[in-house]
C-alpha cells in the first residue's frame, strides 16, 4: 500500500505530459484545446489527491458526530470553481476556432500560418 | 457483498472503454459513452453506501437525469450533417 | 479495497488520454472526452471530493460534450494525417514526466494525515465553519465566505469568457447577416417522438433538481456552480428536442444577457452592502443583528449570484454557438 | 427478518452485477453495432434495477432509498431514451445491420 501510495502523483505526471505533448505536436486546432483540457483535469486530479484523508470523509459535517476526520476543503474549493472557469474558458477557444475555421477554411495550424505567408 | 458488485462494474467499465477504444464505427465509441455513462450511476451509487454517506446519493441522481443529453446530441448532430449533405448533392 | 478502485479508475483514466490524442476522428475524442470526464467525476467521489464530483458531472456531462459538438459541426470533424517531426515534442514530455515521476516520491503518500497540506489553514475552516457560520457543508462555507474575494474573481472570469464568446461570434462574419437569429431548419429533433416524449417529462425534474442543488449547498452537496451547470444542462435538453428558436422564444438571448450581469452584480452588492453596514467587503456578518445568520443570508444570496451567472453565461454560449450556421 | 432482507438484497446485488458484465462482455464481442447496442441497452435496464433495489433493500425506508426508486425511474426513461437516439443516427448515417463490418466511410 506504501508503494501504491504514489500512485496519483505518477498518473497526474503522466496525464499532464499527455495534454502537453497533445498541445505541441497535434496541428488541429480543436485536437490542441482538447489536449489541454486534458492538462487541466491533471491539474485538478494532483489537487483532489492532495486533498485526501486516511480514513476521512467528505468535508460536509456531520451533526452529533465527534471525532470524526474530515478530508481538506481547501483544494476542492479551489477546483471546483477552476473546472466551471475550465469549461468556459474552452468555449471562449472554441469560439476562436470557429471564427478561424470561418475566415481560413481549415483549423489545421500549418495550413492556417500558410495562408497567412501568402 | 458491495465489493463483488463494485468489482463487477469495473470490470464492465473496462470492458466499455475497449469498445469505445476499439470503433470501429463512431457510434460503437457514443454506445460505449452510453453504457459507461449508467455504470458511473450505479458505481456511485454503491461507493456512497461503501462509504456510509447515502446523502451523496445526488451526485448519482444528477448523472441519471443529464448523461443523456450527450446521446441526443449526437443524433441532432448527425440529423444535421445529414441534412447538410442533402441540401449539397441536391442544391448546388 | 476502495483506493484500490481509485487506483484501477486512474489506469483507465490514462489509457482513455491516450486513446484521446492517438484518436484521429474528432468526434470520437470528444466521445472519449466523455468517458474521461465521466471516470474523473468517479475518481474525485472516491478521494472524497463530492463536491467537486458533482460539479463534473453536471459540466462533463451536459455542457462540455455539447459545447465541443457544436464546434465540430462548424469546422471539420476530420483531423488530417501527416508525417510531421513528432520526436523533439516526445523526447521532451517522457522527460519531463520521468522527472516529475521523480520528484513525486519527496511527496506525502496519499492519505498521509501529516501531510503539509492539512497543517496549515485547513483544520481551522473545519474548526471554525460550525462556530462561525454554522452550515455542515464546509466547501461551501470556504467557497462563499471565508474565500468570497476568490470566488468573486472566478465568477468574473466567467463573466468575461461569456462576453467574450459573445463578442467573437455574435457580430457577423462580414456580409451583414445577423448570426444570432437561429437559422429556419433548427428544429431540433422535433420529428423524434421518444427523445421529445421523455425530453420533455425530463427538463422540469433537472431544473427542480438543479434548484435542489442551489439551495441545498449548504446542507450537502451542491451550490451555485454546479447548480447553473445542472440547470444549462436541462435548458440546452429543451433546445435539442425542440429546436433553438423555441428554446430562445421561452428564454430569449436577452434575458439571458441580462442574467450574466445580474449574477455578478449580485454577488459584487452583497459585498458592498456589508461594508455599507460597517464590516468588510464580503463580510456577511453585519447584514443582519444575528452575525450567524448573516452569514447565511450572505451566503445564499453569493451562491444564486454565482447560480445565476452560471446559468447565462453557458447558455449564451450555448445558443451562440449552436445558431451559427456552417455556410462557405 | 434482517437475514432475510439481507439474503434478498445480495441475490439482487450478485444478479445485477452478474447482468452488467454479461452487458459489458456482449457489447465487446457481439460481431456489428447493432448487435452490441441490443446487448448492452437490455442488460443496463436490468442490471440498474437489480443493482439500485439491492442497494434500497440495504438502505431500508428512507430517504436515500427513495433517492434510489427515484434513479431507478430516471434512469429507466433516461436509457432507452438515448438508445432510441444511438440506433437512430446510426441508421441516418447509413450503418445496415446486414454487414457485419460498417463501410469504410463510417469508420
Amino acid at each position: 500500500m506504501e508503494f501504491f501510495g504514489l500512485y496519483n502523483y505518477w498518473v497526474f505526471a503522466v496525464l499532464l505530459m499527455i495534454g502537453l505533448y497533445t498541445v505541441m505536436s497535434k496541428a488541429n486546432l480543436i485536437k490542441k484545446l482538447i489536449g489541454m483540457s486534458i492538462f487541466q483535469s491533471a491539474v485538478f486530479l494532483l489537487y483532489i489527491t492532495m486533498d485526501k484523508v486516511e480514513g476521512g470523509t467528505a468535508p460536509i459535517l456531520k451533526p452529533g458526530v465527534d471525532g470524526q476526520i474530515y478530508s481538506n476543503p481547501l483544494p476542492q474549493v479551489l477546483i471546483l470553481t477552476a473546472i466551471v472557469v475550465g469549461v468556459a474558458t474552452l468555449a471562449l477557444g472554441l469560439a476562436i476556432v470557429v471564427r478561424i475555421s470561418e475566415s481560413y477554411g481549415t483549423i489545421e495550424e500549418d495550413e492556417v500560418r500558410e495562408i497567412d505567408r501568402e | 457483498m458491495y465489493y463483488a458488485v463494485t468489482i463487477a462494474i469495473l470490470a464492465t467499465m473496462a470492458l466499455a472503454l475497449a469498445r469505445a477504444l476499439l470503433g470501429p464505427t463512431v457510434y460503437d465509441r457514443v454506445l460505449a459513452v452510453n453504457m459507461f455513462g449508467t455504470k458511473t450511476v450505479l458505481l456511485l451509487s454503491v461507493i456512497a453506501f461503501l462509504y456510509g454517506r447515502q446523502d451523496f446519493l445526488d451526485l448519482a441522481l444528477a448523472y441519471a437525469l443529464i448523461n443523456f443529453i450527450s446521446t441526443l446530441a449526437v443524433l441532432k448532430f448527425v440529423q444535421d450533417y445529414a441534412l447538410r449533405y442533402r441540401e449539397q448533392d441536391t442544391g448546388s | 479495497m476502495v483506493v484500490l478502485f481509485g487506483l484501477f479508475l486512474l489506469t483507465l483514466l490514462v489509457i482513455t488520454a491516450l486513446g484521446i490524442v492517438n484518436a484521429d476522428n474528432l468526434f470520437a475524442a470528444v466521445m472519449l472526452m466523455g468517458i474521461f470526464s465521466l471516470q474523473m467525476a468517479a475518481i474525485f467521489f472516491v478521494l472524497d471530493a463530492a463536491d467537486v464530483a458533482l460539479t463534473e458531472a453536471a459540466v462533463g456531462a451536459g455542457v462540455a460534450t455539447m459545447l465541443l459538438l457544436g464546434a465540430l459541426a462548424l469546422t471539420k470533424d476530420k483531423e488530417k494525417r501527416r508525417r510531421r517531426r513528432r520526436w523533439p515534442a516526445i523526447v521532451i514530455v517522457t522527460v519531463t514526466t520521468l522527472m516529475m515521476i521523480y520528484a513525486t516520491f519527496d511527496m506525502p503518500r496519499l492519505g498521509d494525515p501529516q501531510a503539509p497540506v492539512h497543517q496549515h489553514v485547513a483544520p481551522w475552516y473545519l474548526s471554525e465553519t460550525p462556530k462561525v457560520i454554522d452550515i455542515p457543508n464546509v466547501v461551501t462555507a470556504i467557497l462563499a465566505s471565508f474565500r468570497g474575494y476568490d470566488t468573486l474573481g472566478e465568477v468574473f472570469v466567467i463573466f468575461t469568457a461569456g462576453v467574450g464568446v459573445m463578442f467573437i461570434l455574435a457580430n457577423g462574419s462580414g456580409n451583414g447577416r445577423r448570426t444570432m437569429v437561429p437559422s429556419a431548419d433548427s428544429t431540433g429533433l422535433r420529428h423524434h417522438l421518444v427523445p421529445r416524449v421523455v425530453g420533455r417529462l425530463l427538463v422540469p425534474f433537472i431544473v427542480l433538481f438543479g434548484l435542489y442543488v442551489q439551495f441545498h449547498g449548504e446542507y450537502g452537496p451542491g451550490g451555485g456552480f454546479q447548480a447553473g451547470a445542472l440547470i444549462s444542462a436541462g435548458l440546452i435538453l429543451y433546445a435539442l428536442v425542440e429546436g433553438e428558436k423555441e428554446a430562445l422564444r421561452a428564454i430569449p438571448l436577452s434575458v439571458l444577457v441580462g442574467m450574466i450581469a445580474f449574477g455578478a452584480f449580485l454577488f459584487g452588492a452583497v459585498g458592498v452592502v456589508g461594508m455599507l453596514f460597517g464590516g468588510n467587503f464580503l463580510d456577511y456578518s453585519v447584514l443582519l443583528s444575528n452575525p450567524v445568520a448573516g452569514q447565511h443570508l450572505g451566503i445564499m444570496l453569493v451562491e444564486l449570484g454565482v447560480g445565476i451567472t452560471v446559468t447565462g453565461v453557458l447558455l449564451t454560449i450555448f445558443h451562440t454557438i449552436a445558431a451559427r450556421r456552417k455556410d462557405h | 427478518m434482517q437475514i432475510a432482507l439481507d439474503i434478498a438484497s445480495w441475490t439482487l446485488l450478485i444478479a445485477g452485477g452478474a447482468f452488467v458484465f454479461t452487458g459489458g462482455l456482449g457489447a465487446l464481442r457481439m460481431p456489428d453495432f447493432y448487435t452490441r447496442m441490443h446487448a448492452a441497452s437490455l442488460t443496463d435496464s436490468l442490471g440498474t434495477i437489480l443493482v439500485l433495489f439491492g442497494i434500497a433493500l440495504q438502505a431500508g425506508v428512507s430517504l436515500a432509498a427513495l433517492k434510489l426508486i427515484t434513479i431507478t425511474l430516471f434512469l429507466l426513461l433516461t436509457s432507452p431514451t438515448a438508445a432510441y437516439a444511438l440506433a437512430n443516427a446510426a441508421r441516418l448515417s447509413g450503418v445496415n445491420p446486414e454487414h457485419v463490418v460498417a463501410t469504410n466511410e463510417q469508420r
